[in-house]
């Protein structure tokens, strides 16, 4: 039965494995130091949740979910490029990409 | 096609204009300030003015004598109640105007001729010509103008042209005044005279005298008699302003600030005589009221002016005052209604006090404008000319026989007599008491001055040294010349002086020294019939329209008490007039007034001989033979010397009442302007903004405090807050998460349960 | 052609807004050109104009043509209000009598301005930008024949005018500035509700639609029964012609409402008074014989006595007040005050006598005041004050000045053969034959001897006597004894300057001509007053009810 | 294919991902976890595929691989801060990172599991979508697709401009 289940890949497979990224992604974003790591952690997050819209969409028969999925890669493109600039002057302000001693907005 | 002498008398108009206009642009191009000009011009205009004299006068002897032609000058259009309605403007010339004409004109190329000796070396010297040339255009307006708007509009340029005159030494401050004075009193004087002609349009809806006689005669003045008599009085305001009369007589005196020529020109020959050359105008339409105030005005003006005269020590100023009161004497024939004596002494007047005021000026230039007669004496033989022309002119003044004064002034005198006598005698008899009394005194001061000026030993050093006339080199350019030879004053001078002397004996005037009304100037001027009904036939006058004279002259004949007087009258007249052809007149109160003047006329000559008689004897009781010392006399009697001295108080009493009180009155209003309207409208901004800050107080308290108030919690939550915010993005990620959690668990209760 | 004489100021304002600030020869010379196109427009106007056709009223049949000269009519916003009806407002331009007169004095007055505005150094640009802007809301004032057009010029005259006065006045300018907007602001917002409340009593009979055209207003035939300012509500009759009187009574000023002149005047620049005095006072006047009267004249002819009062009140009010004044400027302008009370009084003779004066005496007042306040403005650049005992003698120095001044103040105290003596004298004609302002005539006159007083009292201070101890001005005698004065920091000539004789020659010439004979105006406007005066009258009135 | 392979390659790509995905998150050096990046790239990819998105699994590889991570890498080189970035974050230590991490994980999985039972829907999508993905883009989404585009250029411009040298603040460092 488990074996069974096991192998009939499901909706449960797809949305664990989503479930797993989000969670690296969240760590990576909430512990490291580095902007581009975290950005990279972000880029993990959008990819899981575009696993979910693409499972239900496929299990469900819609095609809003592929369509969503899409737009969510336009945004993240935008989003990474954005973040990177903003990363880039980060930079140039504090000679550094630790967001920790970025914290002029502290009081 | 306009009559021959109708174009000369535009020309005759226009000339002295074209010389004002070249003038007042030019004077300083062209060479001697461009005199030449204006004597030239004046002298072309005598010239055409003695030709029309000549062709109306001597050619056609005729008192009906009348050539008129008029334009349209506005033009209303065609008016809702009227219909069309134009204003014309245009020329009458009968025998008075030509008369004028050639009086004025005389005068006033002889003042310019005079003038381009006196005025020599002044700043302004050519544009006192071009002043003199408006002038004389505006005289001739009045005396052309056949409406009464035109004669309104040159009234008041006269008014400015005298203003200009007088103030033609403006940087002195007391010619500033006198000029202000004398234009704004005939100001006053022109209201009166511009509400006479209103209530005149307001009937009749035309300015022209021939409409408006005619109107009156047909009875179409639909206001009350009272109205009319009003219109009456009102106009004759004009001339108690133009002609100085009392209560507006101030001026004159002060206008003396001017120069001497101006005062010979303005307020002895033309200006002060447009009064009464209007007066002769709107003659007919005077009812009897109307005639009563003036009468009474006219006496008045010349014994209360005679009185002043007496004690002036100016030389001109008691020509002035001799002035005033002759023009008195004008008004006062005009007002018993012995017009043409009226016009006459008009006439002879202008001549011989002209040519006292040129002799005077002569006699300041001599003197280097020294115008007090206590430091003059002793001129007669220094200047001969002068001396004989000026004392003929004082005796034509005084009134003696053979003189053309004497001939004028007693007609008047006669007619006075006449009218009291008319009038049932009691108050009217002041009437000719004044005339006679102004008569002594006139003799009195005119005997006074030549004697003064002319004969005794000189005075000069007798002057104190400080007043010494600084204000006369104020107004004279050059400079102070001390008290140098005394000499006869130059031919351009002279001349003037001589031919108003000559045209001051009788014989230019009347073949009978005695009698003027067998002269040419008493057959062509006649009183003409009056148009308005007298008193006494008013009602029957109102109720029968459009009367020939013939019929008119039939009722007043059946029902006046005058029915035997009337008749008589005309025989008289008849017998009186030269040629016997006399006017009739209709109205009875006018033909027995013509009636009693011919029967008065010995008594007057009798009596005006005895009072010319006591006044030249007081004179010479009092300044030769020195038996009455004048100053001791003046002592005794202080309190009369001293009000005669200062005029009456005329001046003091207008300054503290009228001057005073408009100024006071005006400041009134500022304030109350600046203060009360204002006042109120600023106050109206003030309450809003006291209103604006009461809501700031409230936003400021009560808004404002809440706002302050949500700030202090915020604050205050924030304070514990704060502790958290970290500014770091992690952190608020990890309490994100947190906050997820929370939910899962809350998830999982449900679960359980 | 009106549109153009009325537009060409904005044009040429538009032609400033593109040339660079720097350039003030530039933008003068531009606006210069303006004005002067406006003026020759003027004229051709003038001579195209047929004074048989009386205007004030459309010609029988309903329709302005025949009756109104150079009409142009379009229709301009029309939209539907659903129960009220289509909306349709008109721009609608057309002259008669009093038209043409008051456009040819704008087109005068304003070319008088813009020479005058030569000297003005601060913020060049904006200023003429604001002028032009001035000029076409008063040309349009006078051209429109639609209520709401009219209103719209009307309202559009006051800002530039507000700008003008508190940015390029004197020192106490912003008070000044603030006063005469809230003032004239009071006047027209009862204006408005009296206009809406029209719109809806009226019906043209052309279309049947309800209308904004004064020329169907001016007609009592097409008041619509039982609305309500129709012929039957006789109160909200009442109430709108007080209204719309306050409204233009605060315009000409009369007597409560005129303390706004004398600060305006005082405060603003020299042109800015010019154009005030010249034109803008002349609207209320102008507004109340274009709209006030003809289109309430049961009214009107109930409240003759009261507006003539209120004239006597000006005329004799304003003269003492000048008489107290120290300042030259406020005594010239409460003698406009003065001056514009003979206009009311003719306004209340009601008949063509009165009429025509008031009229007339608007053209002369708008040309003789002009010349006024050139002339104070003339020994404020000198001396850089206008009290007036601090001066005397000035006539020794400046005989031409001087000449123009006496030929200014004579004419304004009316004197015969200056263009302001046959005004006052038809006005008082006009208000003696009248039996109801007869009274009043007869106190009015004072006004003349108050008026030739505080006239010649300035007069003999600043320019006769001897130079004042405390002089502006300092006195020195060259070696050939001559006495040369100089004003302390004036580097121009100390008599007056061509651009100065330029401005002045024209208007003493005018003033002269039209004083001997004034046909060439007053023929202009005979059938138009004539026509107003039959609107006006009651047969007129009783014939509608 | 029978449904054994299908699950094993399935099972592979998982793992790829996911082991990956944590050498990103774990690895001490930011250019590894960039080309560890790549390979969860590539492994979601194939995931798509097996959501039968195959035009998604495309789109990934070249946005993500060819556009994204180049971009990051560019990051990377641009702040040259390669060597000397320190895991250790002192917002929150590993170890309770770990522990949170797992909460969150454990939460979402024990959600999904007791929320219903995801049974596949009537029908689901088979092949390939991309002809359907045409006609939804010029369609239905229309707009968001338009909007989308106009983010995408927007943000691009913006990130030029963001990254543009500065000079003011050259100066003032």
């Amino acid at each position: 039965m488990l074996t069974e289940q096991l192998l009939s890949i499901g909706v449960n497979h797809f949305l664990t494995i989503s479930v797993i990224l989000f969670g690296l992604g969240m760590f990576a974003v909430m512990t490291r130091k580095n902007a581009i790591v975290i950005l990279m952690g972000v880029e993990l997050i959008l990819n899981a949740a575009n696993i979910n819209f693409l499972t239900f969409s496929k299990y469900n028969g819609g095609m809003e979910g592929v369509m969503f999925s899409l737009f969510v890669i336009v945004l993240a493109a935008a989003e990474a490029a954005i973040a990177l600039a903003i990363v880039i002057n980060i930079f140039k302000t504090f000679k550094t990409v630790d967001v920790s001693s970025v914290d002029t907005m502290k009081e | 096609m306009m009559h021959s002498l109708i174009q000369l008398s535009i020309a005759v108009l226009l000339l002295p204009l074209l010389s004002f206009v070249v003038l007042i642009f030019f004077n300083r191009r062209l060479p001697r300030g461009g005199d030449f000009v204006g004597v030239g011009l004046l002298g072309t205009t005598l010239a055409i003015a003695l030709y029309i004299f000549w062709t109306v006068i001597v050619q056609h002897y005729d008192p009906a004598f009348r050539l008129a032609w008029d334009f349209t000058w506005l033009d209303f259009g065609n008016v809702p109640g009227v219909g069309p309605l134009q204003v014309k403007m245009g020329i009458v010339i009968d025998n008075l105007t030509a008369i004028m004409l050639a009086m004025v004109s005389l005068i006033s190329f002889l003042v310019h001729l005079y003038s381009t000796g006196y005025m020599k070396g002044e700043t302004y010297y050519g544009r006192f010509f071009a002043y003199l040339g408006i002038f004389t255009f505006s005289m001739f307006g009045i005396v052309l103008s056949d409406n009464l708007f035109s004669i309104y509009m040159f009234w008041e340029l006269v008014g400015l042209s005298s203003y200009l005159l007088i103030g033609f030494y403006f940087h002195k401050d007391s010619a500033a005044d006198a000029q202000k004075k004398a234009f704004l009193t005939n100001r006053v004087g022109d209201i009166g005279m511009w509400l006479g002609i209103l209530i005149l349009y307001s009937q009749f809806h035309t300015f022209g005298y021939q409409e408006i006689f005619a109107h009156i005669k047909n009875g179409d003045f639909h206001m009350s008699q009272a109205w009319l008599t009003a219109a009456g009085v009102l106009l004759f305001m004009g001339c108690v302003g133009k002609s100085a009369q009392f209560p507006l007589h101030v001026w004159l005196p002060d206008a003396m600030e001017g120069p001497t020529p101006v005062s010979a020109l303005i307020h002895a020959a033309t200006m002060v005589a447009a009064g009464v050359y209007f007066m002769a105008r709107i003659f007919v339409l005077l009812t009897p009221e109307a005639q009563h105030v003036i009468a009474f005005i006219g006496a008045f003006t010349a014994f209360m002016s005679a009185t002043i005269a007496i004690t002036q020590h100016d030389i001109k100023r008691v020509l002035a005052y001799s002035t005033v009161s002759q023009l008195g004497y004008m008004v006062l024939g005009l007002g018993v209604g012995s017009y043409s004596a009226a016009l006459f002494h008009l006439l002879t007047h202008a001549f011989f006090k002209a040519c006292l005021f040129l002799g005077s000026g002569a006699i300041i230039h001599a003197m280097h404008h020294e115008q007090d007669m206590r430091w003059m004496g002793g001129l007669y033989k220094k200047m001969p000319w002068t001396f004989v022309t000026f004392s003929i002119a004082t005796l034509a003044l005084a009134g003696l026989p053979l003189t053309s004064g004497f001939l004028s002034k007693d007609a008047i005198l006669a007619g006075a007599l006449g009218f009291a006598q008319v009038e049932g005698g009691g108050i009217f008899y002041l009437v000719p008491v004044f005339g006679f009394a102004a008569a002594v005194m006139t003799a009195f001061y005119m005997g006074r001055q030549v004697w003064l000026v002319f004969f005794g030993e000189s005075r000069t050093h007798l002057k104190p040294a400080e007043e010494h006339g600084h204000d006369a080199h104020a107004a004279h350019g050059h400079d102070d010349h001390g008290h140098h030879e005394v000499h006869e004053v130059s031919w351009n001078m002279r001349l003037p002086l001589v031919i108003l002397a000559t045209l001051s004996v009788f014989i230019v005037f009347s073949p009978d020294p005695l009698d003027g009304g067998k002269g040419w100037f008493m057959h062509l001027v006649q009183t003409p019939a009056t148009v308005v009904a007298s008193t006494e036939a008013a009602h029957e006058g109102a109720k029968l329209h459009a009367p020939e004279a013939g019929k008119l002259l039939a009722e007043a004949h059946t029902d006046t008490q005058h029915v035997e007087a009337a008749p008589a009258a005309h025989a008289e007249a008849a017998s009186n007039e030269g040629e016997g052809h006399g006017p009739v007149y209709a109205d009875p109160r006018q033909a027995e007034i013509v009636h009693m003047t011919h029967a008065n006329h010995w008594n007057a000559i009798k009596l005006s001989s005895l009072m010319l008689i006591a006044g030249i004897g007081m004179a010479l009781i009092v300044y030769v033979f020195r038996i009455i010392d004048p100053d001791k006399t003046a002592q005794a009697i202080r309190p009369l010397y001293l009000y005669s001295f200062n005029k009456w108080y005329w001046d003091e009493i207008y300054d503290a009442t009228i001057i005073k009180g408009s100024m006071l009155i005006s400041k009134i209003l500022a304030w109350f302007d600046a203060n009360i309207v204002d006042g109120l409208v600023n106050g109206v901004a003030t309450v809003f903004r006291k209103f604006a800050f009461f809501n700031g107080g409230v936003d400021k308290y009560v808004v404002d405090g809440l706002v302050n108030f949500t700030a202090f919690t915020v604050q205050t939550t924030g304070a514990v807050f704060r502790k958290i915010q970290t500014g770091k993005v992690q952190t608020y990620l990890v309490m994100v998460v947190f906050a997820v959690l929370g939910w899962f668990a809350l998830y999982f209760a449900h679960l359980v349960k | 052609m009106l549109s153009l004489i009325v537009f060409l100021p904005i044009i040429a304002g538009l032609v400033i807004l593109a040339v660079p600030s720097s350039q003030k020869q530039i933008i003068r010379i531009v606006s210069l050109l303006a004005a002067l196109a406006q003026g020759v427009l003027a004229v051709l106007i003038w001579r195209q104009y047929d004074p048989t056709m009386a205007g004030i009223v459309a010609a029988p049949g309903g329709s302005p043509v025949g009756s109104f000269q150079m009409i142009e009519r379009i229709s301009w916003i029309s939209l539907d209000l659903g129960s009220f009806g289509p909306l349709n407002i008109e721009y609608f331009l057309g002259v008669d009598g009093l038209s043409i007169t008051m456009v040819l004095l704008t087109a005068l007055i304003s070319i008088i301005g813009v020479l005058s505005s030569w000297p003005i150094q601060k913020q060049v640009k904006g200023y003429f930008i604001l002028y032009n802007l001035l000029s076409t809301a008063m040309m349009g004032c006078f051209v429109a024949l639609d209520f709401f057009l009219f209103y719209v010029f009307w309202e559009l005259m006051l800002l530039p005018m507000y700008f003008l006065i508190g940015i390029w006045g004197g020192p106490n300018r912003e008070y000044a500035a603030i006063k005469f907007f809230l003032y004239t602001l009071f006047g027209s917002v009862f204006m408005l509700l009296v206009m809406i409340g029209l719109y809806f009593s009226v019906t043209d009979p052309l279309t049947g639609h309800h209308t904004f055209s004064l020329v169907a207003m001016a007609d009592q035939a097409n008041y619509i029964k039982g609305a309500i300012l129709g012929p039957d509500s006789v109160t909200w009759r009442y109430v709108a012609f007080i209204v719309l009187f306050v409204g233009f009574a605060i315009k000409v000023p009369m007597f409560p409402f005129h303390t706004w002149l004398p600060d305006a005047h005082v405060e603003a620049p020299t042109p800015i008074s010019v154009i005030l005095a010249g034109v803008l006072l002349k609207l209320g006047t102008y507004g109340m014989m274009r709209i006030n009267f003809p289109l309430f004249p049961e009214v009107y002819q109930a409240g003759l006595y009261v507006i003539g009062v209120f004239g006597a009140i000006n005329i004799i009010y304003g003269a003492f007040c000048a008489l107290a004044q120290q300042d030259l400027k406020k005594m010239v302008a409460y003698s406009s005050i003065s001056h514009m009370g003979y206009v009311l009084l003719g306004l209340a003779a009601a008949n063509t006598e009165g009429m025509i004066g008031a009229l007339y005496q608007m053209f002369n007042h708008g040309t003789i005041t002009a010349m006024l306040f050139l002339l104070v403005g003339v020994i404020y650049d000198r001396a850089h004050s206008r009290q007036i005992d601090k001066f005397g003698g000035l006539a020794s120095y400046m005989p031409v000045y001087t000449g123009i001044v006496i030929v200014a103040w004579f004419a304004s105290l009316g004197l015969p053969g200056l263009s302001g003596f046959i005004s006052e004298a038809l006005v008082f004609v006009g208000a003696f034959t009248a039996p109801v302002t007869r009274p009043i005539a007869m106190v009015s006159v004072l006004g003349i001897v108050f008026g030739a007083a505080y006239l010649l009292w300035s007069l003999q201070r600043m320019f006769l006597g001897k130079r004042k101890p405390d002089a502006l001005y300092d006195l020195e005698v060259d070696a050939d004894g001559h006495e040369h004065i100089h004003f302390h920091d004036w580097k121009g000539k100390l008599d007056l300057d061509a651009r100065e004789l330029t401005m002045l020659i024209p208007l003493v010439i005018i003033v002269i001509a039209l004083g001997i004979y004034p046909m060439p105006v007053m023929g202009l406007l005979t059938a138009s007053i004539n026509k107003l005066v039959q609107v006006l009258a009651p047969v007129a009135m009783s014939a509608v009810h | 294919m029978n449904q054994l392979t299908i699950a094993i390659i399935f099972y592979i790509f998982a793992a790829v991902t996911v082991l990956s995905a944590a050498f990103v998150v774990f690895s001490k050096n930011v250019i590894y976890s960039a080309f560890s990046l790549l390979f969860t790239f590539f492994g979601v990819a194939a995931l798509y595929v097996f959501l039968s998105a195959d035009f998604i699994a495309v789109t990934q590889v070249v946005v993500y691989v060819g556009g994204i991570l180049v971009l990051l890498l560019f990051g990377v080189m641009f702040t040259n801060t390669i060597m000397s970035t320190e895991l250790k974050a002192d917002v929150l230590n590993v170890v309770p990172g770990i522990l949170l991490t797992l909460l969150l994980i454990v939460g979402m999985l024990f959600t999904f599991y007791t929320t219903g039972n995801w049974m596949p829907g009537p029908v689901q999508l088979n092949g390939s979508v991309v002809e359907s993905i045409g006609l939804e883009t010029m369609s239905r989404y229309m707009l968001p697709f338009e909007m989308v585009s106009i983010v995408l250029l927007v943000a691009l411009l913006g990130a030029a401009y963001l990254a543009r040298y500065d000079k003011a603040n050259k100066k003032e460092h």
